[in-house]
């Protein structure tokens, strides 16, 4: 593979996201976690980019970046009434946590590792054909129509659900 | 259609007798006796009438009841059945009698339950279905455990759980066999052909059929051995009898009576049904006298007559001494069976019923004296032969036809199990004897403590047994002698049978 | 004719019985349970001696099928033979003169109808017992009549020493049954049949035919001495003798029924059944052990003074001399003797129990007071086999009678006959004649074959003999001759009715040999063959023919030596003339012997207790050791208890061990063994081994709920530790596969 | 950039989502290892559906397959929802138990 | 069969739909009843689930025999496999609204979205009953999901019911996520979401050496996290003994039986249509790992069972170890496992419900959950009490009750395949079983309490009991139980 400009920005989101993926596991101070993860997502993002995946690219950075990490940022604020949140860490769970982790990765890795159809499939540059107006067919009128349709119930149930779960109700 | 309605009436009864008010009281006893009194009199004509010149299962009825696995609603009585039926449709009556003032709370659903126990002792003797057969001997379960645990004394709770879970995982390894059998019931020489069957009768022929599934002597010893660990449970063979004198001492007297009487006969009578019946090769493996498997029936039979005898003779509670002496008693019949012989299953199955007799009557006697002294301490007692000379004399009666008194039924089934045993097993048979003796030396140390010497002054006051009592005892109490004096009246029943059994066996 | 005579004397007693079971049943009573009783042993007697006549016909006039198993059947049946008449005659006569007696005896008791009720029951059961043609039929009679023995020993149970002697009874008897038992199931294993002789050539006694010669010798020696085992129980022969004294608590007709004249005697009448089968080994188990007996009771029986107990000792050495007659192969001599020990030894019972009655009515109730240190001696009731040792009561206590004669003279007349009769006093007597056939058959034996054996056998049997002769006559001396030595009691003291006394005197005539002649001079009553037993030089049992022929062995006054000899020699064999002579001379000289040994302990027995020319006590102190042995008999009861107590040593220290909290202190009774440490021992094999293994199973599933709620920690992150390990872990697994 | 490339990827966050679940001491931290979780398996099926799904051919023009990215999108959308609810419980527990430490909310166990 | 369009679907699709409608129809009725104590919304639901069942029957009556009909370009398919789940789903959601309106524990302001979410939760389980597409897989389990968590936590005022949805949702979106990551390495190596092209394309992957035995076995154990944890199987179990004993009552019912029922069809049809095929069982033997786990769930579920002293959270373990008699049907690939689990299903719906229903009888007169409160219950309250001990006996298995007959098709099963250590397991689980639930029984029947007087319920309770008693007794002994699901195959 030739290092071209294109495999160095690659690397650099890759690097980025990773790098930032730590940051959100390993600071003590969740506002600073909290925005590793927009790093993190937005790393994603450009990923998404890099597998010519435009549409999806765009809707990380919007429900993602734009949604949730504010959800989560609200999250933080309502429940520590300081932005600034220390976390205390256990050392054996760290310990137990970590070796979980790290034995799921090599699990993972050895997946990867052993699955040859999966070996040699690199990216040969072409170019492809903007992806949104073909999702919007396949969602609205073709095979996905129903697992749309579904969502929409989800997303109906969560907003109920939310709204009843965290409101505040008067004890009586 | 006789033998289903002997069944279930009781079990109609069990309807009725939960539809009754529950504040008249005396309507539902005698309801309840009523409805015992039917399958009493149908199985005394059953008895009667029975008549078998061709070997076959009499008054049977089949009918088809889950297709899927070929299980029916299949019913009918040899010698063997027809005599533990009457057995249970006798003590029915009088359990009910021995019920009639010291159930204090509860009486309907006591009286319920004891119906609904009733139809599934019932069914279990008469099913020749192997589910069927299953289902009935779980039946007896449910009711046992709940008039153990609500009508018994102190240690009820314990006592009721105990029987249930020991008796429960018996029948679990059955199951497990039980399902053996089945799915191999159509397998012959490797090739599954045909409908499987639950059918006794058909899986006896098949078990002896060369080449058949069933009939494989290795898969026989390990189906044999679920059996008869599930039986083994409920008669109860050592080291799996702990559970009886608890039950036994907890239940109230009525249900003891129908625990001895009946229940641990369901035991036995599996063995001989399905175990020896239809598992020959599985059963030589454990009686052919080479090396300790070979032995290995006879020693447990053994073990249980002289442990159960020594156990009784620890004992200072009146019905905890019965109790063992119950399961040294079913020592003889597990010896006997062993024995393989027409006189070992003969008398093993004479001493089944004679046991369920005796041992009912036993059990009557020591409710008669706890209802009056509200103890069973033997050691409390002393001198009651001179306040209640007539209840002594029944209690000697008993007594003496438990330890085996010639003239008295018990000796017949003993003796007969032990001449069996003997010509198999010669030196378990003689070490069995130590049972004789031992049987006789906790019987009348008993009697002893309890009736002779000097009047205990606390008990000056205790009334004698009364007419109801009584007449509890007596039907039991003719039917020892009778047995012991005319044994044929009953072995006439099954003996054909038993050659047949023998023959199958002696063909191994 | 012959089944329903039978059947009636069965049948009579029976219904005597229970007619009052019945009645009992509905707490009444028959209000002439006495009169019914003794009516039904009369009926019962009457029928024994018509069957006299029948004696001739089939040996088995009823056989029917009583356990049909198929292959296997077991029938019952009547076996009739002159041993089974005279048995009959025997019982159903003592039997009812005990009824007539105790009509007199028992008077006043407040539990006087259950009395005949059960002596009712008893009579049923011993001739059930006699008639039975199987070994079967045999065995119920057997335990039957031990019940019967229980129950009567037991007739007056608030007192502590008939509650325990009633069970020792019968629990010791039943070691022995047992042992009756398993020679049972030997013959049944090898035979297919417990009939003795079932009409069809297939019983026992034609079976054992085949046997002759074949390498099943040594086990049917081995069956023989097991079935005799029943023997040694009921007839109290060493070593389960213990139980016969301790019977003594019953009442005095019950000893002179059951515990002298017939129940005890039915282990000798099982011998003799059996004899056929008999090999010479265990005929010789058999001589011995009734040998070793008859010295051993004779020599406790010197030192008693329990009138009582000096008659059951003698009942145990007679019977001795009865095991060791037919051991030795003089059957017909055992039968005999059987037959006058049962006359003479239930008129000496009868007659101590017109002494006792004499001076009971002191008492008002046996059961008030009879033992009046009762309450001084600690009885432990916690034991199984209770006491041998027990205390003398007063009223039977010959050290506080003498002098007797004159206030009860048809009593001592009575008595003296009987003693006279056991002592072997020549020629008017029935005892000497039975006594001598013993000696003269056992010398016989031992000069035909030279047998060291039977010579010692002989030397027993004189020696036994005149000790018997001894005690009887102290017996007699203390009770009826010299000072009152309880001049209260004395006073008190007076003939008994004639309902007692009439019994007396009926048995005392039967002490004649006149009388006992009548049935013996039948035909056919003739000893069964032993025909396996050919061994060249032992085929010392004969046959059938001559004897069969002959009578019993003597006819009035006309002392037939010969004849007896005649019946031991046997006529088949090479040697009969041979033989012949040797029992004609051994006849001879066993006759004098018997006669000077009679002699010498009667008189050795006047020198003490009458005329007091040495004293008692001074030969008990000069031989110290010997009396001792004597008065604790041998210590039998002793050894049980010795060795019951190097068990309870051990006992202890298992319990200790076991932190078992009751520990009996008193050591008593070997039943005490069995139950303190064996079955205790068992009772927590049961609590805590099997059931504490159940338990453990249960607590360990408990424990293993337990850990996995520990685990359920209630903390999310731990669950999803469990669940991401889990992952990890089945993959990581199923790798390893 | 072969697909191997974007999995070890996805593998990496996958297993930082698992440690932070694992680890953090906060509700909210555990929500954003979710976070990472969802997002490493939605890179994956827009890998697979970037390399391995078969292209079609729609109206002349060659396009790979969707599917995979489609399930992205999906994923995107319950994350989402998962996320509203998910914060919605936490204000609920920080309402009852005045914390939002995981291992203090305990009261259920056993 | 080619799959439906979209329009063409919808017909088939009508139960679903109905579900949705009627949810929308509660949420708006909810908005125009303005007494709070009406029921009226109850009864709206219940009509819809009424409606749902007529849709169903008549769809089932559009099935031709065995041959299913795929819908939705194949992201579901209609079947007798769908429509068996979805007649016991449609029961369970009944049954689950007949408690909830007998339920004192329930916030009456909050009716309406509550009916709204159990509608929503069974259109849920429909959709997870017959989707054939990984997407709609993950799609209907998160629906199912996220309803569930809102359920667990219903009661706002309530810090237990606040910790289970907590917990629920924490351990849910956790193996949810570990699920979706496998069902990505499938998708990777299968290339496509539809369930039997998956199973062609694995079977020729992995024979042609494409992917390895180990990546397959990866990617199912991370999507065996996401329905073992519906199942609640070890070891993915733990939540639901918390979730159980926080959650209220009717939901905890309801989450044991239909939730589980549910996994059980997702699990089912995963496994069976998906990895099923004997090329893929050659290499990957996961049946006999599912073996283990049932094993262990059973095991695991029993034994923590023991020490409970709370009837919810006993129950809830008793449920583990339900889980895992049934699973041992699952492994089992033969038509006669499938059997067994349907009819076992069916009787754990009614013995579980009826148990759970006293439960909340118990709670409402008595205040309670914990055993000691059912002290003296049989005199107490005689005929609650006698239908109590038939549903613990009959979940124990004892003849002559359903849970016998049901266990039975199940050993029958599992023993028919030879898998007799198996078989033996499971019996000496149900034996330890027997202890706790005597726990119950001993509690009501054996003890007295100090509280004598008698508890009184209405005649619509007890008709309510006696629907789930009466099935529960007699169902084992009708032969037209045995019979109906041999037309039911998995395809």
């Amino acid at each position: 593979m030739e290092f071209t400009l294109k495999t160095f920005i690659f690397y650099g989101f890759a690097l980025i996201t990773i790098a930032s993926a730590l940051a959100v596991v390993t600071v003590r101070n969740i506002v600073h976690a909290a925005f590793a993860l927009m790093v993190t997502l937005f790393g994603v993002a450009g990923l998404y980019v890099f597998l010519q995946a435009d549409f999806l690219a765009a809707t990380q950075v919007i429900v993602y970046v734009g949604g949730i990490l504010v959800l989560i940022l609200f999250g933080v604020m309502m429940t520590s009434g300081r932005l600034e949140m220390r976390i205390h860490i256990e050392r054996g769970q760290l310990l137990l946590g970590g070796g979980i982790s790290l034995a799921l990765l090599m699990l993972l890795l050895t997946v990867i590792a052993n699955t040859p159809i999966w070996k040699n499939l690199t990216d040969d540059g072409t170019q492809l054909a903007p992806t949104t107006e073909r999702i919007g067919q396949l969602i609205l009128n073709e095979k996905f129509l129903l697992p749309f349709e579904v969502v929409s119930v989800l997303l109906l149930v969560a907003l109920i659900g939310a709204a009843l779960i965290s409101r505040k109700e008067v004890r009586d | 259609m006789l033998l289903s309605l002997m069944i279930f009436v009781p079990l109609l009864g069990m309807i009725v007798v939960l539809l009754l008010p529950r504040e008249s009281e005396e309507l539902i006893k005698r309801a309840t006796l009523a409805f015992t009194l039917v399958p009493l009199l149908l199985g005394i004509y059953l008895f009667i009438s029975y008549n078998n010149p061709n070997l076959e299962h009499l008054w049977k009825a089949n009918a088809p009841w889950i297709d899927a696995f070929n299980i029916n609603y299949h019913i009918g009585i040899d010698g063997l059945s027809v005599t533990l039926l009457l057995l249970t449709a006798l003590l029915g009556p009088i359990c009910v009698l021995a019920s009639w003032r010291n159930i204090e709370k509860g009486l309907k659903a006591y009286m319920g339950l004891f119906l609904l126990l009733e139809t599934g002792m019932l069914g279990f003797f008469a099913a020749l279905d192997l589910f069927l057969f299953f289902v009935f001997f779980e039946l007896t379960l449910l009711p046992m455990y709940f008039l153990i645990g609500v009508w018994g004394g102190p240690r009820r709770e314990y006592a009721a759980i105990k029987f249930f879970l020991y008796t429960l995982f018996g029948s679990v390894l059955m199951l497990v066999a039980m399902i053996a059998v089945y799915l191999n019931s159509n397998v012959i020489n490797g090739v599954a052909e045909g409908v499987r069957t639950f059918d006794i009768p058909t899986l006896i022929t098949l078990a002896g059929t060369t080449g058949h599934a069933l009939a494989d002597s290795t898969f026989q010893m390990w189906v044999f051995l679920g059996f008869f660990i599930g039986f083994a449970v409920k008669v109860p063979i050592f080291p799996f009898h702990t559970w009886l004198p608890d039950a036994h001492v907890e239940a109230p007297t009525a249900i003891s009576v129908i625990l001895a009487g009946v229940l641990l006969k369901m035991g036995t009578y599996g063995i001989v049904r399905i175990n020896m019946a239809m598992f020959p090769e599985g059963l030589a493996i454990f009686t052919n006298g080479v090396g300790i498997v070979g032995n290995s029936l006879a020693l447990l039979g053994f073990i249980n007559i002289v442990y159960g005898s020594f156990c009784a003779l620890a004992q200072t509670d009146f019905k905890k001494l019965v109790a063992y002496s119950s399961i040294g008693h079913m020592g003889f019949v597990i010896l006997g069976l062993a024995a393989g012989n027409s006189a070992g299953i003969n008398g093993a199955i004479l001493q089944m019923f004679n046991h369920g007799v005796i041992s009912a009557m036993l059990f009557l006697l020591v409710g008669v004296l706890y209802d009056r002294a509200h103890h069973r301490e033997i050691n409390g007692f002393g001198g009651l032969a001179t306040k209640m000379p007539v209840y002594t004399g029944i209690t000697t009666l008993a007594f003496m036809a438990s330890l085996g008194l010639p003239g008295l039924s018990g000796f017949v089934g003993e003796a007969l199990s032990l001449l069996g045993a003997f010509q198999e097993f010669e030196l378990i048979t003689i070490l069995s004897t130590i049972g004789i003796v031992v049987g006789a030396a906790y019987f009348l140390w008993t009697l002893q403590r309890v009736f002779l010497g000097q009047l205990n002054p606390k008990y000056e006051d205790l009334p004698e047994i009364n007419r109801r009592e009584i007449l509890t005892l007596v039907p039991l109490g003719i039917l020892t002698i009778v047995l012991g004096i005319w044994p044929n009246f009953a072995l006439d029943m099954f003996s054909e049978s038993v050659t047949n059994l023998v023959n199958v066996l002696d063909a191994i | 004719m012959v089944v329903p005579l039978i059947s009636i004397i069965l049948l009579a007693p029976l219904a005597a019985f229970t007619l009052f079971a019945v009645l009992g049943l509905a707490k009444r009573n028959f209000p002439r349970q006495d009169y019914l009783s003794t009516f039904a042993m009369l009926v019962a007697l009457g029928c024994s001696l018509l069957l006299i006549q029948e004696v001739t016909s089939d040996p088995t006039p009823l056989t029917v099928e009583w356990l049909s198993l198929g292959s296997v059947n077991f029938s019952m049946g009547f076996y009739l033979d002159s041993v089974t008449v005279i048995m009959l005659i025997v019982v159903t006569l003592v039997s009812s003169l005990v009824h007539i007696f105790s009509i007199g005896y028992m008077h006043g008791d407040p539990r006087y109808p259950r009395f005949f009720a059960f002596l009712s029951l008893f009579s049923f059961s011993m001739l059930f017992l006699v008639v039975s043609d199987n070994l079967l039929g045999i065995y119920i009679g057997w335990e039957l009549v031990g019940l019967c023995s229980y129950l009567l020993i037991g007739f007056w149970f608030e007192k502590d020493t008939a509650a325990n002697a009633c069970k020792k009874a019968f629990l010791t008897t039943r070691v022995g049954d047992v042992g009756m038992f398993i020679g049972m199931m030997m013959l049944f294993a090898k035979f297919g049949t417990l009939s003795l002789h079932d009409g069809t050539e297939s019983g026992i006694f034609t079976l054992v035919e085949g046997l002759s010669g074949t390498g099943d010798m040594v086990w049917l020696s081995v069956a023989g001495i097991l079935i005799f085992c029943g023997a040694v129980g009921k007839s109290a022969q060493v070593p389960l003798h213990t139980w016969l004294p301790d019977a003594m608590e019953g009442p005095t007709p019950v000893s002179a029924l059951i515990h002298a004249a017939t129940m005890v005697a039915a282990g000798v009448y099982l011998v003799a059944r059996m004899f056929p089968i008999l090999t010479p080994t265990s005929s010789l188990v058999i001589a011995y052990v009734g040998g070793i007996t008859a010295l051993v009771a004779a020599t406790i029986a010197i030192v008693r003074f329990d009138i009582k107990r000096v008659l059951a000792y003698s009942t145990i050495s007679q019977l001795g001399y009865m095991m060791l007659a037919i051991g030795a192969g003089s059957y017909v001599a055992g039968l005999f003797h059987l037959t006058t020990h049962a006359f003479f030894k239930a008129l000496l019972f009868l007659g101590s129990g017109s002494v006792i009655h004499a001076f009971h009515a002191m008492h008002a109730h046996h059961d008030d007071a009879e033992h009046p240190e009762d309450t001084a001696h600690e009885h432990d009731d916690n034991s199984l086999v209770h006491e041998h040792g027990a205390e003398i009561p007063p009223d039977q206590d010959m050290r506080n009678m003498g002098g007797l004669r004159h206030k009860m003279p048809l009593t001592f007349i009575t008595m003296l006959i009987a003693t006279l009769s056991i002592s072997g006093v020549p020629f008017v007597f029935s005892g000497f004649w039975s006594k001598d056939k013993i000696l003269g058959g056992v010398l016989g034996r031992a000069m035909e074959w030279s047998s060291v054996h039977h010579y010692i056998l002989f030397g027993m049997a004189l020696l036994a003999a005149g000790i018997t002769a001894f005690y009887m006559f102290r017996l007699i001396f203390m009770t009826f001759f010299g000072e009152p030595r309880n001049q209260e009691m004395h006073d008190m003291a007076h003939e008994s009715p004639w309902v007692m006394v009439v019994p007396l005197i009926v048995l005392a005539a039967l002490s004649f040999p006149v009388v006992n002649t009548i049935w013996f001079n039948k035909d056919n009553f003739k000893p069964p063959k032993q025909p396996h037993i050919h061994a060249p030089q032992h085929a010392y049992v004969s046959p059938d023919s001559k004897i069969g022929d002959a009578n019993f062995g003597f006819s009035l006054f006309g002392v037939s030596t010969a004849q007896a000899a005649e019946e031991d020699a046997g006529p088949d064999t090479a040697h009969a003339d041979d033989a012949h002579h040797i029992h004609h001379l051994a006849h001879n000289i066993a006759m004098v012997l018997s006669i000077c040994v009679a002699g010498l302990g009667i008189l050795l027995s006047w020198l003490f207790y009458h005329r007091r020319r040495f004293s008692a006590e001074g030969v008990a102190t000069t031989f110290r050791p010997v009396y001792n042995l004597f008065w604790n008999k041998y210590y039998f009861d002793e050894f049980y208890d010795g060795v019951l107590v190097a068990l309870t040593v051990w006992k202890s220290r298992l319990f200790a061990k076991f932190d078992l909290s009751f520990i009996d202190g008193i050591v008593n009774g070997v039943g005490k063994v069995t139950r303190d440490v064996l079955s205790a021992f068992i009772g927590f094999f049961d609590n805590r081994v099997v059931d504490g293994f159940v338990n453990r199973v249960a607590e360990v599933t408990w424990a293993a709920g337990g850990r996995i709620r520990k685990i359920q920690t209630g903390a999310i992150q731990t669950y999803l530790f469990v669940v991401l390990g889990g992952i990890v872990l089945i993959i990581l697994i199923f790798r390893l596969f | 950039m072969s697909l191997q490339h974007y999995l070890v990827i996805s593998s990496i966050l996958f297993s930082l989502g698992i440690f932070a679940v694992l680890t953090r001491k906060n509700a909210i931290s555990i929500l954003m290892g979710i976070e990472l979780i969802l997002n490493s398996c939605n890179l994956n099926f827009v890998a697979f559906s970037r390399f391995v799904t078969p292209a079609e051919t729609i109206v002349g023009s060659e396009v790979f397959r969707f599917d995979g990215q489609i399930i992205a999108i999906f994923g995107i959308v319950l994350a989402a929802a998962e996320a509203a609810v998910f914060l919605a419980i936490i204000l609920a527990i920080y309402r009852e138990f005045g914390s939002i430490r995981p291992d203090e909310v305990d009261t259920l166990k056993g | 069969m080619e799959p439906l369009k979209n329009i063409e679907s919808l017909a088939y699709f009508s139960p679903e739909i109905l579900l949705v409608v009627f949810a929308a129809a509660v949420i708006i009725a909810d908005l125009l009843v303005k007494n709070r104590e009406s029921e009226l919304v109850a009864y709206i639901s219940l009509a819809g689930l009424g409606c749902s069942l007529v849709a169903i029957l008549i769809t089932n009556s559009l099935i031709n025999s065995n041959e299913p009909i795929p819908l939705f370009f194949g992201m579901i398919r209609l079947d007798g496999f769908a429509v068996f789940f979805k007649i016991l789903l449609l029961l369970a959601t009944t049954a689950t609204i007949l408690f909830s309106l007998r339920s004192e524990e329930l916030d009456v302001k909050l009716k309406g979205e509550y009916y709204a979410l159990l509608l929503a939760v069974t259109f849920g389980m429909f959709l997870m009953a017959s989707s054939t597409n990984l997407l709609m897989i993950f799609i209907s389990l998160e629906t199912v999901s996220l309803t569930s968590y809102i359920l667990a936590g219903f009661l706002t005022h309530s810090p237990r019911s606040s910790e289970a949805a907590f917990k629920y949702i924490t351990y849910g979106a956790v193996a949810s996520g570990t699920m979706l990551f496998g069902l990505s390495m499938i998708f990777g190596m299968a290339g496509t979401g539809d369930l039997s092209q998956i199973s062609l394309q694995i079977a020729s992957v992995l024979e042609s050496g494409g992917v390895s035995t180990l990546s397959v076995l990866i990617a199912i154990t991370f999507i065996l996290a996401g329905i073992g944890y519906k199942i609640a199987s070890v070891p993915f179990h733990m939540w639901s003994p918390d979730v159980y004993e926080g959650a209220p009552i009717p939901i905890t019912a309801f989450l044991s039986v239909a939730s589980k029922a549910a996994g059980f069809a997702l699990f089912l049809r995963f496994f069976h249509v998906g990895f099923g095929k004997p090329e893929i069982l050659q290499s990957i033997d996961w049946g006999f790992i599912l073996a283990i786990v049932s094993a262990l769930t059973m095991t695991v579920g029993n034994l923590a069972a023991l020490p409970q002293r709370n009837v919810k959270r006993l129950l809830a373990y008793s449920s583990i170890a339900h889980g895992g008699y049934l699973l041992m049907g699952a492994v089992l690939l033969t038509p006669e496992g499938l059997g067994a689990i349907f009819f076992y299903l069916i009787v754990y719906l009614f013995m579980n419900l009826g148990a759970f229903y006293v439960v909340v009888l118990i709670a409402n007169e008595a205040g309670t959950e914990m055993i000691d409160g059912y002290r003296g219950l049989a005199t107490r309250a005689p005929l609650v009490a006698g239908a109590m001990a038939i549903f613990l006996f009959s979940l124990t298995g004892i003849p002559p009750l359903a849970g016998f007959f049901g266990k039975w098709v199940l050993f029958y099963a599992v023993i028919g395949e030879g898998l007799y250590w198996l078989a033996f397991i499971g019996l000496l689980n149900s034996v330890v079983s027997l202890y706790y639930y005597a726990r119950i029984v001993k509690a009501m029947y054996f003890e007295t309490s100090e509280d004598t007087n008698g508890l009184s319920f209405s005649t619509g309770t007890f008709a309510l009991l006696s629907v789930f008693a009466i099935p529960t007794i007699f169902i084992g002994l009708l032969n037209i139980f045995y019979t109906f699901s041999d037309k039911i195959t998995l395809q």
